[in-house]
């Protein structure tokens, strides 16, 4: 069985719950290697998502992350609102209308997002960004849509803990794109907020599909 | 933290309708979405000017807009680039058919929101240019990287460029201008101090007693390095001396030396700073032609300072001369 | 204590030497005896403005020198008054034989050792006038005590009164003015921190995270009470009642809305509480017809603000606006 | 015998030594109560006495005086540069060029000062001002002049010693004049740093007599 717009409206959701209940520590994590507002910026985009969506309630899964996309570019500014803009734009095109999401659209969906960041920020892997966390959650996504049996929550699943572990990689990483980059080597030791947040989504998919 | 706020979240919109009560002879300024357009604009004619940015560096945009600078300026949350949504309508609403020159401080975010903007208004049909401000050598240039930050050389690149689109430049005359003095400026800051993000509560580092933060940029973001606390001659020293070496500054020349305030130091100690690189500059035959003292672009509350300087031509004098009448930077006029 | 000085006994020396490389082409500065005085002065036939005070409330007094405002400022040591070493020869160079009008804040110090000046200047033959500004409404006045200080109002005193003169008014009109102006202008300060004097080391008080200080001074001296952190519209409204009740303001009136930084608090706070004085003043019927929001009147680095109102006549209202040249305050010019 | 032009240079002398010494004593006594820059007022104005008094010997106790009155009249400022210069120069006045002081004209000196401080200052007994040394000082050494066989230690010593207690008295007064005044009741419970001071200088007028 694919995922469909009640998973999207959920996904949507619980990500805004994501983003309230670690809007301090997202912040927290942007301070030393970035101005601090990571967690604002993402906390306020979601609850004007969430606004969003039940003012103008959609009727496929690629319109809620339309919606999403228009929503988060106009409401986040900073480096994540265009970046989470685009992934969600992109992932929204390759769902198309369609009502229910199979496990190869998925890792269509999840790669275009991937793609768009890049496109719009060219960070590459190891340039301690979000990307660190979207790579890795496309491999894990792509390789379990392969093993399993089409199973969507395997892939969720997968891509979720990539990212969470693509995260943690940043830590040792020396930033080359973004705010951390003009700290040079100090920001080694540090976690990159938005590996964080891309983490935080991708396990709130997870969780509206269980 | 204390601040002279009332809620966190509103601290951007109620400073920025004060700003508009209290300068509605010059700005007229729109609360959703956010943006502060020059009062008589659009000037028919004339290229649009639009800057904008994060909150906090006051009077950075916002200060800037009226004849002779900007037409319009887009205020983001506190150091928050502002959104497309914001950064169009003030595009639309400045043009007189001229086309509208972005000013963008270099940095992801900045850039990024700008660029979707210039897109959305180009397919609106208005001709656009950007100019982009890197003039921060405390940040390594490269290829791979994100590169130098936007600085103080962003109101200089705001005056010299607003100035030539008063005088009827056309779009791409006026982005060149612009171009040609990012190219000739460069900055470098201190902090004696961190600052304190409204929403975000605590300082963005601590900073001991005797301790002081080399090469910080304007968002309350740490520097490139740490070390003991100097005097203020030993410290305007180290800014200098990488301004000076990045431009090739040699005896002959004539430049604009701009000592800018982050919001929290005294003026008598910006002066400090400014004789001792005045004469630092003096002794190597370089001329101060011109001179730009106090605060500027901010940081918040931070303590510290930047010292910017800018290589100047007969025609970036003349434009810097060019009458003015904005909220913070007016003369002329 | 940290600062951008180097030995804390020659801040003002060499505070005052950068001003003066910063802005040769509006003054001239003296070093010992210090004072600056316009560029251009004496100014045949015109009267003469000379202010002074301790330093360390930049731009105040030397960022007002200049065509349309003072013609010398005479600065003493940090929060110190100047000495009628200083005074006398500051007033001797403006004098054109029209005599010299000495605006002082009242303070003991500065009206002693300004009163001594006068004196001296009298007997080398110059006419002299003085105008003592004490609007802090802070204080409780009394025929038995010091009496009020003078704060904000000092800036706009020195404005109209030396607008005043630029226009050609003869000694006793200027003095009149000045006099006017102080009599409907009433101001009140808060400190969110209070400041170091580098001399000193230390600083003049200390405020909990959680409390500020009302009814401050601009000399790092403690307020008239201490009370919990409040948010700004709160403070606005404790700040302005006093200021307006004083003035005895009324529906109909013209004022001057004046909000003063006073050195380390951002330029974006200072408009929220703008914004709050302006609705309250409009509720009660009051037209702010002119307005001024700014680091104008300090106290080195402290964090606070103060709010000044003047009731405006026509001809203050036509002096404010005449042009103005100065390094701090220019307009028309 | 009386007091002449070497107890004078070392009255000075001393009264400079005390001004360094309690500087930052001085300096502490004006934080609370006013703007923390006594003690560097002081000790400025006596370094530059002191320069003075070895650049320009003085002849007379009185000449002495005089030349510590425009010294501190002009590198001073502040309330206390007047006030001090005026207590100066009245004494000077009041020794005239005599060579030698006696009991009488020490007292008629220290009054002039007193009197001299008064007038320029308006501040009356209780305003918690250095009038509150002097004057106690004044009427001391009125009665010990009068008690005492002439001897001019004796004189020195009362003044000396009611202006300290009168230092000391200024602690529950309530300030209204000076910059302690703007505290209102808050400035009880503080010395007056300037009653200090006084005490001070009419203390090195002892020692130097020694
Ligand atoms: N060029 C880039 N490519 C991909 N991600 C980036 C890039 N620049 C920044 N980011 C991401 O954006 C995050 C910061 O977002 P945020 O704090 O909201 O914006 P800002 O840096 O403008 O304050 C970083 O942690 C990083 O993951
Ligand atoms: N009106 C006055 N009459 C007598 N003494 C005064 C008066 N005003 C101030 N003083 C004295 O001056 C002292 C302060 O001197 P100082 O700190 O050097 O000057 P300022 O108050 O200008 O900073 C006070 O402690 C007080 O003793
Ligand atoms: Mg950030
Ligand atoms: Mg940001
Ligand atoms: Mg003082
Ligand atoms: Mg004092």
């Amino acid at each position: 069985m694919g995922l469909d717009l009640n998973w999207a409206l959920q996904w949507l959701a619980l990500s805004a719950r994501a983003m309230a209940d670690h809007r301090e520590e997202l912040i927290e994590l942007d301070r030393p290697i970035g101005d601090s507002d990571h967690g604002e910026n993402m906390d306020r985009g979601f609850k004007a998502v969430t606004a969003k969506l039940a003012e103008t309630p959609p009727e496929t899964p690629g319109a809620a992350l339309k919606l999403t996309a228009m929503t988060l570019r106009s409401k986040v500014g900073g480096a994540a609102g265009p970046l989470y803009g685009t992934a969600f734009l992109r992932a929204a095109t390759a769902l198309g209308d369609h009502a229910e999401i199979d496990a190869a659209t998925l890792v269509a969906a999840l790669q275009a997002a991937r793609d768009g960041i890049v496109a719009r920020g060219k960070a590459g892997p190891g340039d301690k960004t979000m990307v660190d966390a979207w790579t890795p959650a496309v491999d894990a996504a792509t390789a379990a849509a392969a093993a399993s049996d089409g199973d969507v929550r395997k892939v969720l699943d997968a891509a979720a803990e990539a990212a969470e572990a693509g995260a943690v990689s940043t830590d040792p990483m020396e930033a080359r794109k973004g705010r951390a980059s003009y700290l040079g080597e100090r920001s080694i030791g540090h976690r990159d907020p938005g590996a964080v947040s891309t983490a935080l989504i991708l396990r709130a998919a997870v969780g509206a599909a269980a | 933290m204390k601040k002279l706020i009332n809620d966190p979240r509103a601290v951007v919109d109620e400073s920025v309708e004060g700003f508009g009560l209290a300068h509605a002879d010059l700005v007229t300024v729109f609360a959703d979405p956010k943006y502060i357009v020059r009062r008589d604009a659009p000037v028919a004619g004339k290229v649009g000017l639009v800057s904008g940015g994060g909150s906090g560096h006051e009077p950075l945009h916002g200060g800037y807009v009226g004849k002779g600078m900007l037409d319009a300026a887009v205020p983001g949350a506190v150091f928050t680039s502002p959104t497309p949504d914001q950064i169009l309508p003030a595009t639309l609403a400045v043009n007189s058919g001229a086309g509208v020159v972005h000013i963008v401080k270099n940095y992801t975010g900045d850039v990024l929101n700008f660029e979707t903007a210039a897109e959305l208004a180009q397919a609106e049909g208005v001709e656009m240019r950007s100019v982009l401000v890197n003039d921060d050598v405390a940040v390594q240039d490269s290829l791979y990287t994100a590169g130098r930050r936007g600085v103080g050389g962003t109101v200089l690149v705001e005056k010299i460029a607003g100035a030539a689109a008063e005088r009827g430049d056309s779009l791409d005359a006026v982005a060149a201008i612009g171009d040609r003095v990012n190219q000739s400026v460069r900055s470098m800051g201190v902090a004696l101090t961190a600052c304190t993000v409204p929403h975000a509560g605590a300082p963005s580092f601590v900073l001991e007693e005797n301790e002081i933060e080399i090469g910080i940029g304007i968002h309350g973001e740490p520097g490139r390095h740490r070390i003991p606390m100097e005097n203020a001659d030993g410290i305007t020293d180290r800014l200098l001396e990488p301004v000076v070496s990045d431009l090739g500054l040699a005896a002959g020349d004539n430049v604009l030396l701009f000592v800018n305030g982050m919001g929290g130091t005294p003026q008598s100690e910006l002066y400090i700073i400014y004789r001792r690189a005045a004469q630092q500059l003096a002794e190597r035959g370089v001329t101060v032609a011109r001179s730009l003292v106090g605060n500027y672009i901010t940081s918040l509350e931070m303590q510290g300072c930047s010292i910017t300087v800018l290589r100047l031509d007969d025609e970036m004098t003349a434009l810097w001369d060019a009458p003015v009448h904005t909220p913070a930077l007016r003369w002329g006029a």
